[in-house]
């Protein structure tokens, strides 16, 4: 019964696939998988944006919508209703074609994205042998879609976002590849299926994930970092700057086509979470062993997805921005040394034999460059809490 | 499944095309993403020979098409510094201005 | 002829013309990307799945951005009603034209027009990092070196000057 | 160490989130429309004029002399004074027009007004969609019974009509003195002049 | 990087106003770009231009243009009565009416030799300390929005600020446009139960205080955002009349309730904090320790608030013409000196009615500020300087 219920969505995409002639099966297969994909993360979106106003409001002492629908739940409805029927504004200056085309490029690359990753036991859409490279290659189609928004709606702010969004982007992508390199390293494949399942099984309680290595608890952090600051997260959310720079590249944006890059920006987030998940976090795998078999995979995998969105709220409705010399300051002289660290560790970790040395290896070297490297960032400016002196 | 000859025409063209643009534009940049193109149309041809080679298992084109491509990489980072510099000094990105030796 | 190769072809070719015909450099630069997008598409049709997907890392994420950045750096004060072609353009064309028809006639009367087609090669990720760390590991450091002293000689040239970087 | 006084900062969102559910005086929004915070015996919103007894148009108390129209300082009553057919001023507003979009609430005509007839209403909706007939209030718009007034503002109102009372027994008594050669001027009269007296302080 | 654009497509001129960089040998070595930063810039407290001529994204000239929201209001003061006025002076600093009031009654006091009965001046102290409380918190939580805090510390501080709007609508009548102080005292006396009520809020802002400083004094992000940026040394701040947590951030001890002990100031215990670098970051600590200092003298006033009247009899509500002379009443409003200066010639209106306002005089250092630093920076230095535009531009 729970081996179905674990495999529902594969029986029931078989029996679908089933009632078609041979020839067209791999077409078809493909469909139903390019069906279900938009409508699960449309609906994750949707979904997302409540959590996220709710939360946000719930951090800030507000209770956040709460008019439309049960406990403001169909908010995301109304919202896109006012998305749609609201006028489409292009400046009179704006490259109308590229000005169009750019909120298309942006969500397309994103939705190619999602293809590759494993969302449960035998249920990745395409089973690529270079699926991480894919989904690297297809990220880096989306500064281009940024850089269009910017330029051709002839507005400082959308170039100015625009050009802080590609340097960022470029910028942290750098140590986004690195930190997951490590986990390539050790399991020895791009391949996203294979990488969730080396981290299958159980060490006592302990799952065998990345994450509870020093390595892949440092690759994980980092990882994280440079994956907010590549979905233009809080605090990493200079392209957007509305204290600054107004909106950033989408300051000209009206409509449906704003609509377009909240959503890119949305899925770009689940994307990166859910590689995070693949490469770090396990993938469907069950924190406890005794849950591994009665809660079926893709429940586990989406569970730690929203972990991720919460995350992501719990930071936006905290921290105040970086300011962008900060952001690459940080990106260059603190992850990416960190990030090369981290790999040294890695393959420290994956040559010295199984133990307390190894552990104490890696923690040494990643905790001492993490003290130093931090010291070094703030030492410098002399950044320090202050004390204060009074008159009578 | 298409055949190697008409790979190899398509590589052509596109090193043709890319070939006109570097020779006949003004602006440098141009001039660079011509001769990216005719790069890349050698590239095609790497690969279309690999795929119908007897062994594709030794993966030379692969190899080649690899490090061609990080070759491009510096060679167009190199390239557009060269531009911008030059650019910085006469104000201009357009080649045939650029017909002073001295700095 | 193969729909898909022909469209890919098509866009491929297309993409290529607009980018060294168009006026607006920008629209150059994004016409560029659609040519290197319809590459990487070929290439993944050739089964040298890896490679196209780096040719979309590295020109797409890349060189395209890298371009982009040098039009705008350098489009700043530049009149828009100039020729775009260069003054000897005529012999450009010519040389161009030479070069596709000996190509096209080399290719034509090749026997590679009755080359076999065989079975499509499966190269993993893994066997091909094996042979970069094996038989090519000297061009491997190589391109290293060169891509180090490449970054290093972009910021030297790119470089104001007098003041430093920021 | 760096980090440190990020998580200082994300545990204490944390703590609001959940301090949110539990504890009401995080969560201080009050769902407007269903829910309402009771007004205090100061709110003051925009002028209303009182009336005694029931009928509007005879029990106003304002005798249209104009004072409150000099005092405004964004100058939006408006008052037109009643006469009769041979002129005589009836010491009653013909017309009485305030404009509650120009009026910035500053209780001002309040504090002039030697006659108690002008107050300030606690009345904030007053959205409408002739945004030029629809917020200049005319008489019998402003015009409220005594009743309404002692709703609204119970100290107050109570304390207006202790004093009202003396006074008119005041001036009875002096027109009763004076052999009433004249019949009795009301309160307006005996009041004339007067500035409006500041409240008696109400001990802490 | 300099932000051109490429404009042939529609073969409209460019309306980025691009400006060659001259070195000072006369090369041409770089681009200037003008950004006009506001008037409807979110992040510009209001209806408040800067002309920013950026060289990258770095400042090298800044103009501020203001007077969007100038509404006449000293002409219209010497058209109208004296106490006509006081309504209007609600509405130069919006967020601190109670202040306005009493810089205003003070200089009309000065001016018609009115005394302030004892429970009134304690009702002074009462209210404004309350609206510093509320202007500084809010303060911190706009400068934090500019920095991109999403308005969580902002929300904080709005649900303290509604508990002392709440008290002054309980008082006056009005949570914002309060109009209540009159020359010679108070509008009406404060209702029963409102010092226990006040008593209880000020009992729990501390625990506000120490959330706010938890969440925020000691974050990473916001000490780099803050340190070292928007200098404004000591020597400077004097020569531009500088005033308030500014002024004291800079390190100036000076602090008109010290100073100029008016009202009943000298009665209370309290420490003026000051600020050794003047950086945004000072700006800010130094107006999180005065909220700490304001509760102190919140309660020694309530506790020590005398009853009696709360009005001058002498003053007159109508036909109030203080003889002729002149006067100038200042206190230490939050944002600063804010000043009334007042001619009389004998008549109901006053000849010439000139406002001190502490926003416009702290705003005109903001280019010295900012220049060398980048776009996001001068966002953080505008909020730190703390204007109302209803202030600045009056």
């Amino acid at each position: 019964m729970q081996e179905i219920l674990d495999q529902l969505f594969v029986l029931l995409k078989a029996w679908l696939v089933g009632f078609f002639p041979l020839p067209w099966q791999p077409l078809v297969s493909i469909l139903i998988s390019v069906a279900a994909l938009i409508l699960v993360f449309a609906l994750l979106f949707a979904v997302a944006t409540i959590l996220e106003r709710k939360g946000l409001g719930r951090i800030q002492n507000r209770y956040g919508p709460n008019r439309v629908g049960p406990c403001g739940f169909f908010q995301p409805i109304a919202d896109g209703l006012k998305m749609l029927i609201k006028e489409d504004i292009v400046p009179s200056g704006a490259d109308r074609v590229v000005h169009f085309l750019a909120p298309i490029a942006l969500v397309a690359p994103v939705l190619l994205a999602f293809s590759v990753l494993p969302y449960g036991r035998n249920m990745a859409p395409i089973d690529l042998d270079a699926g991480i490279v894919v989904f690297f290659a297809v990220g880096a189609g989306t500064e281009l879609a940024v850089f269009m928004a910017g330029w051709s709606s002839r507005n400082k702010y959308s170039l100015l976002g625009a050009m802080r969004a590609i340097a960022q982007m470029i910028s942290y992508e750098v140590p986004l590849i690195l930190s997951s390199v490590t986990v390539i390293m050790i399991v020895g494949s791009l391949r996203p299926i294979q990488i969730v399942e080396a981290q299958a099984g159980y060490q006592g309680w302990l799952p065998a994930w990345h994450v509870f290595t020093p390595w892949g608890l440092a690759g994980f952090l980092l990882f994280a970092i440079a994956a907010t600051a590549e979905s233009n997260r809080s605090p990493f959310d200079m392209p957007e700057g509305e204290s600054e720079i107004v909106a950033g590249y989408f300051v000209e944006y009206s409509g449906f086509k704003f609509a377009l890059f909240f959503m890119g920006e949305y899925f770009g987030m689940f994307a990166i979470s859910g590689l995070a998940i693949t490469l770090f976090l396990g993938g469907w795998h069950a924190p406890l062993p005794f849950l591994e078999k009665s809660i079926p995979s893709y429940v586990w995998f989406f569970v730690k997805l929203f972990g991720f969105i919460a995350m992501f709220i719990w930071l936006r409705g905290t921290l105040p921005r970086l300011r962008v010399d900060q952001l690459m300051n940080f990106a260059w002289k603190f992850v990416l040394p960190m990030t090369l660290l981290n790999i040294l560790a890695a393959g420290l970790w994956r040559f010295l034999p199984a133990g307390a040395t190894r552990w104490l290896v890696c923690l040494v070297i990643l905790l001492g460059a993490f003290l130093a490297l931090g010291r070094s960032m703030v030492a410098r400016r002399k950044w320090s809490p202050r004390k204060y002196r009074f008159a009578e | 499944m298409t055949p190697l000859h008409q790979y190899l025409f398509l590589s052509a063209l596109l090193f043709g095309v890319g070939l006109a643009g570097a020779l006949t534009r003004r602006n440098a940049i141009i001039v660079l993403i011509g001769i990216e193109l005719m790069l890349n149309a050698a590239n095609l041809n790497f690969i279309a020979f690999w795929r119908f080679s007897r062994h594709p298992e030794l993966a030379t084109g692969l190899m080649f098409v690899l490090f061609s491509i990080g070759i491009a990489a510096a060679e167009a980072a190199v390239g557009l510094a060269l531009i911008i510099a030059i650019y910085r000094h006469y104000r201009t990105a357009n080649l045939d201005q650029f017909d002073s030796m001295k700095g | 002829m193969d729909p898909v190769f022909a469209f890919l072809a098509l866009l491929t070719t297309a993409g290529a013309v607009a980018a060294v015909s168009l006026r607006n450099l920008v629209h150059c630069a994004l016409c560029l990307v659609v040519a290197f997008a319809g590459l990487a598409a070929l290439y993944l049709q050739l089964n040298a799945q890896f490679i196209g997907f780096a040719q979309i890392l590295v020109y797409v994420g890349a060189v395209a951005i890298l371009i982009v950045f040098a039009i705008l750096l350098t489009r700043g004060s530049e009149p828009g009603n100039q020729p775009i072609l260069s003054s000897s353009w005529q012999a450009g064309l010519g040389v161009a034209v030479l070069v596709l028809g000996a190509l096209g006639v080399a290719v034509a009367s090749s026997f590679v027009r009755y080359y076999p087609v065989s079975p499509a090669p499966q190269p993993t990720v893994r066997e091909l990092g094996e042979q970069l760390m094996t038989n090519y590991v000297l061009p491997l450091e190589v391109i290293g070196l060169l891509l180090t002293a490449a970054m290093i000689g972009a910021v030297i040239i790119a470089m104001h000057e007098k003041q430093g970087p920021r | 160490m760096l980090g440190e006084g990020i998580i200082k900062g994300m545990t204490e969102t944390a703590r609001n989130f959940f301090g949110s559910y539990i504890d009401s005086d995080r969560l201080v929004t009050v769902q407007y429309p269903e829910q309402r915070l009771p007004l205090k015996e100061n709110t003051r919103n925009f002028p209303f004029l009182v009336h005694d007894g029931d009928d509007p148009e005879k029990g106003l108390r304002c005798v249209a002399c104009k004072i409150c129209e000099k005092e405004c300082p964004p100058q939006c009553i408006f008052i037109v004074l009643e006469r009769d057919e041979k002129g005589k001023p009836q010491k009653h507003p013909k017309v009485f027009d305030l404009d509650i979009s120009v009026c910035m609430s500053c209780q001002i005509c309040v504090e002039v007004c030697p006659f108690d007839a002008i107050k300030m209403d606690t009345e904030f909706e007053l959205s409408h969609d002739d945004r030029f007939r629809g917020l200049l209030l005319d008489k019998k718009q402003l015009a409220k019974p005594n009743h309404y007034y002692h709703k609204i503002h119970p100290v107050e109102a109570a304390e207006v009509d202790e004093r009202l009372a003396a006074e008119k027994a005041k001036a009875e008594a002096k027109a009763k003195a004076a052999a009433a050669p004249k019949p009795a001027a009301g309160p307006a009269a005996a009041t004339a002049g007067k500035p409006a007296a500041p409240r008696q302080p109400v001990p802490a | 990087m300099n932000a051109t654009i490429e404009l042939e497509a529609t073969g409209k001129k460019s309306n980025f106003e691009i400006l060659p960089k001259v070195t000072p040998a006369g090369e041409i070595s770089g681009e200037f770009l003008e950004v006009s930063m506001g008037p409807h810039h979110p992040s510009t407290h209001g209806v408040f231009r800067m002309d920013v001529t950026l060289d990258g994204e770095r400042v090298v000239k800044l103009k501020p243009v203001f007077g969007y929201l100038h509404r006449n209001h000293e002409k219209i003061a010497e058209g109208t009565a004296y106490l006509a006025s006081m309504p209007y002076t609600d509405r130069l600093d919006y967020f601190c009416s109670m202040t306005n009031n009493w810089a205003y009654a003070l200089a009309v006091e000065k001016l018609a030799g009115l005394q302030v009965p004892e429970r009134a001046e304690y009702i002074r102290v009462i209210t404004a300390e309350l609206t510093r409380l509320q202007n500084h918190a809010c303060l911190c939580g706009f400068l934090l929005q500019d920095m991109g805090a999403l308005g969580t510390p902002l929300m904080y501080a709005f649900r303290e600020r509604e508990k002392i709007l709440d008290l002054f609508e309980a008082l006056s009548g009005s949570r914002m446009m309060c109009n209540y102080m009159r020359f010679g005292g108070c509008r009406v006396d404060l209702s029963p139960g409102w010092i226990e009520e006040t008593k209880r809020v000020v009992e729990n802002f501390p625990r506000f205080l120490d959330e706010f400083e938890r969440l925020l004094s000691e974050n990473e992000i916001l000490i780099a955002r803050t340190q070292g940026v928007g200098v404004l040394p000591a020597p400077l701040a004097i020569n531009a009349s500088i005033t308030g947590p500014m002024l004291r951030a800079s390190g100036v001890n000076y602090d008109l309730r010290k100073a100029d002990k008016y009202g009943i100031y000298e009665r209370f215990q309290f420490r003026v904090p000051l600020g050794d670098h003047g950086d945004v970051y000072d700006r800010y600590m130094v107006r999180v320790l005065e909220m700490r200092e304001s509760l102190k003298i919140l309660q020694a006033a309530l506790r020590d608030i005398p009853p009696g009247p709360i009005s001058d009899p002498k003053a007159k509500v109508r036909n109030f013409r203080p003889k002729a002379g002149e006067a100038y009443g200042r206190i230490e409003a939050p944002k600063g000196e804010l000043g009334f200066y007042l001619i009389s010639d004998g008549s109901p209106n006053p000849y010439r009615y000139r406002v001190r306002p502490p926003s416009l005089i702290n705003l005109t250092i903001l280019e010295d500020m900012c220049l060398g630093h980048i776009i996001p920076d001068v966002v953080v230095i505008l909020g730190s300087v703390d204007i109302v535009l209803g202030e600045v531009d009056r």
